[in-house]
């Protein structure tokens, strides 16, 4: 199995959220509230309350075809956008 | 211009409250207002505001001088960004130009209470219906941002980036804070004309509450905007003059027109201050979402970090000098 | 049915704010109340009311109506969930059953204010002691419903998940919103019969704010309702009808106990909306923890997404006029 | 050394973490407030108020052994109450 | 030593709710009050404190007493710390001596309104100025525990941790809650002589919203005290003893101080609080940033789960009685 | 590419961004209000209001080097203030 970490804005959330549903993931984990630097701006706690919003934090546990099927449409949605997607490995308990 | 009403402005809780935040900054105190807390504030601030506002113009009607201001509102959030937009392109592609002159051709709601605080301490009377037009000035703006990045920058943009008209009118409509804004408005005008004894039950929440939590609110602004300042360096000092310029021309033009509406000095204040403030809410909201092109350092920087500060301890009272001034002039 | 008092509920400020919330989530509006705002307003309004209940209660003491009302609240709370388990029975299996049926033997506490909110805004009379009727509606139904998993699905769960008793009375009587909302009402009695310069320090906290606090949580419950409805989809068409059929069954019988009890209309219409309304806040927590079995989008999307909803904007004026038709009737 | 991620709802938080104990974890991380989506529910902020509560995300960083020592009760609580677990590499720094 | 005034300071709202809370740990309710509302009422509560204590002052000005009762607050949190740290210097190595004296030396603010509340429902006069000596006994203890760590622990640090006199003040001064806090006590000074107008805006939020804000924070405070006792077994005997006799000894200290100083029973109560309070949020805060070594669960479950339900519960009776007893005797 | 995993008090987060930065991590993301036990302290929610804090997981994406570089620092930092910091393999999706 692996294991998908993608960071970036939460204003994208939805939007990625439906690339995953799309292919099928069978869950997927997010956790607001993240802050944090990129190539591309700094992500701040104080800027919350703004319409900028903070960081999600998503983990999807998937097989690798899965992550096969929404790696471009994520990639085009982060590149657009700003974030990053890694991958590890990762075996069921 | 005296120096006497900016002391004044500055001795007020609110005003006092937001250096306490900025100097806690300054000297590096770890004194910190966790989320969502400012959000609570802020949305709280949005419904007191509509609220208040709603009943207000229930209460007036829809006098000789309300269409005419409210029009001439909305004229100038059309206005403004166009102006901003060509003073920027000098430095900024299309897309970060676009985006700092929306967010200055929109309103700041905390900078419009600010005034009406400024005024209840000065004693200078305004009505009720100006909430109308905080509320108007919002989402045109953001529509002409769009329209200009739609239009000036078409080939820039991916393909599949295309802005749809469907997409810039939900940005700049149904923005939460400007849903929030104009919805309270609404439920405040439909209370006090269909259920007069719900205003009186609202009333501590909204009214009595008010004063004190825009204080608290502030405090947590000037630390944002303190936090803010620095980012402004990167900037670049063409930017860090438009912040200060821009307001200020802004309310140069703002209070012809007032005079032209023949506003009187409490509402000419306001209409200057709505045209002089600049959004850090909903505009930053619509640019993330439509514009990632655009650098949110550069329009956050410069309106938090610099005119919103500028605006509340010295550029009230200076545009109160400058209603002052231009105003009880002849009649055109 | 007249259609007026249904217009005059939608149009007093916490209902209109839930419709606000509601349609904002329609209109796909990104206004958001982030957690845990939602959860102070929900302590809040149940510290509030305990609080202000039990100084009615102390005040008004233990009247010749207080105890018959009360016992035959409790017995509502017992009976409901039996007969909605009957119901519920024919589709579903023993823990969804058991479940849906205790939320809908429960109460909720804002659809009771609401009620209350209607009654003064329709200046009809009603007694503080219901609102220990409140407080003890809530844990009964949740007994039943674990009682009901205890012995009517022995069989189908691990060992090692056995219910005891004692499990059963800790989940339903120290709940965290009943906790509250039964303590609160300890120190408001306490506060009235030791300390009476206490309530008026209180006075502006529990009772001032209350209207406004009520509003601006509806304001997120509108957006919570909204987003549950379309859940209620996967649910299927036998659990939607339940959600619209059970309320108003329950306030058939709840307005013939009434009768029986001689209650003004303002405790009738109180005892019929504790009975129609369902929990969304006590009995989840305690379903989740004990009886995981259960699907706990059933029993949230039902009572939120659709009983809440029709409850708030529909149901109190139906079962007003449902009360002053049933009411006067000569006694029994 | 191992990195144990545990995903569940936070009403089994405390009964979790006596898992932990009892197996004598070094340490243990815990970040409340997670929403997602498994096989068996949704999890939303918006519930968070109401009595369901959002899920907890738990790190533990630990020796293969004490993860072999508590898997089966870990594994006996989420079957029944939901929740992912999985066990990936790590090297301390 | 009466056991009525101890009964009567239970039964109101603000204890009630302490004990509430602490009762909801031991039945292990899943009341929660979650991160970061209790921060929302902290803050507000040293907003409040600090703003009133200003206008308080403004208005008494610098009367006769003012000076040397401040000067006498100043001493007894320098006093203090030196003393505690001998005693704890039994048990303890440098560094949680240190901390764990600093925390004693210093105060606590909910104490200090308890008292408060406590001397308004015994219709007993107090004067504003008392805030003064709160703000003023924050930061010495703080200074004399990481004065206390440079001197008597500077072989046991690596070279890297040097601890600077400029670090020591900064964390003594500049810390969030005694920022906060004396900044609204000038805010308060300041609305008070330049802009009295002000003072009446801000009232319903930092007066009348006080008393109810102060019972849901004591909510809160009750969970938290309840949950950190439990700890306090593995801190052993010696310092669960200490929790208890520091406060006593330090109000016996505190008492004959007042008297020297002439204070009426109203203030020298407030004056034996402060003494015997301890702080479990500014020391704690600076201890964890410049003294790691020591272990935070020592000055905290100290602090806050054994000192502070002492002091809110049984010591501000008690030390009424003993300002009762020693204040009345014939002038020194 | 590495992923470095480092849970710490809050209060330490400043010195910790700094000894990032330092060594010119490429980004870096935050996520506060975590809480937990390690050998060292017991941190928990109900604390958070008070000076004490609760802890920040910070996750840094970056190549070897750069973890090499800060390598002591942040053991210094760590070992001073109490904290962990793991390594793990990642690759970008
Ligand atoms: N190298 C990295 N390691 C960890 N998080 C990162 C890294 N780069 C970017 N991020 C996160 O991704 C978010 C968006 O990055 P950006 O591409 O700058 O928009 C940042 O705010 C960080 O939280
Ligand atoms: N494949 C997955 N990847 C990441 N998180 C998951 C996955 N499956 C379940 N989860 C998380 O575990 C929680 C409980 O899952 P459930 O088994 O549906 O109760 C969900 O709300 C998710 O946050
Ligand atoms: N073995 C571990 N696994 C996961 N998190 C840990 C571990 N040890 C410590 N932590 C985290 O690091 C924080 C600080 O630990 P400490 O070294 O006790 O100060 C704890 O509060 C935990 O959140
Ligand atoms: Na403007
Ligand atoms: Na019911
Ligand atoms: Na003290």
């Amino acid at each position: 199995m692996k294991r998908l970490d993608l960071i970036f804005s939460e204003r994208e959330l939805d939007a990625i959220i439906k690339t995953l549903e799309k292919a099928n993931v069978p869950g997927y984990t997010v956790m607001k509230h993240a802050t944090g630097r990129g190539p591309e701006r700094v992500v701040t706690e104080d800027m919350e309350f703004t319409g900028l919003g903070a960081n999600a934090h998503v983990i999807v546990f998937c097989e690798q075809e899965i992550i096969d099927k929404m790696r471009d449409n994520i990639r085009d949605e982060l590149s657009y956008y700003g974030g990053v997607a890694y991958i590890s490995e990762a075996t069921p308990l | 211009m005296e120096i006497n009403p900016i002391l004044q402005n500055v001795l007020a809780p609110p005003v006092l409250f937001f250096l306490i935040g900025a100097i806690s900054v300054l000297f590096k105190s770890d004194l910190e207002i966790p989320a969502p807390l400012p959000k609570l504030f802020s949305l709280y601030l949005l419904l007191a505001i509509g609220f208040k506002g709603g009943i207000e113009i229930q209460k007036s009607g829809f006098t000789d001088q309300v269409l005419p201001t409210l029009s001439a509102a909305i004229l100038m959030s059309l206005v403004i960004p166009l102006i901003g937009f060509l003073i920027l392109r000098f430095k900024f592609d299309v897309f970060n130009s676009a985006a700092i002159a929306a967010a200055y051709g929109s309103i700041s709601a905390v900078t419009f209470i600010s005034a009406e605080s400024f005024l209840e301490s000065q004693k200078i009377a305004f009505d009720g219906f100006m909430v109308g037009a905080l509320a108007l000035m919002e989402s045109p703006a953001i529509i002409v941002g769009l329209l200009l990045v739609k239009f000036a920058a078409p080939k820039n943009r991916p393909k599949s980036r295309k802005m749809y008209l469907s997409a810039i009118l939900h940005e700049s409509l149904l923005n939460g804070s400007v849903y929030l804004l104009l919805s309270s408005l609404i439920v405040g005008f439909l209370t006090a004309s269909s259920n007069p004894s719900g205003i009186a039950k609202m009333e501590p929440f909204t009214g009595q509450l008010f004063y004190g939590a825009e204080c608290f609110f502030l405090l947590d602004m000037g630390i944002v905007a303190a936090q803010r300042l620095p980012r402004l360096k990167n900037a670049g000092s063409f930017l860090i003059g438009f912040a200060i310029f821009m307001p200020l021309f802004n309310a140069f033009i703002g209070v012809f027109v007032a005079r032209f509406l023949s506003l009187g000095p409490g509402n000419a204040l306001l209409f200057v201050v709505l045209c002089a403030s600049a959004s850090y809410l909903a505009v930053p909201a619509a640019m993330r979402m439509t514009v990632p092109e655009a650098k949110s350092s550069y329009y956050i920087s410069t309106t938090l970090g610099l005119t919103f500060p500028f605006n509340i301890v010295l550029g009230i009272p200076i545009y109160m000098s400058l209603v002052n001034t231009v105003i009880p002039l002849s009649p055109l």
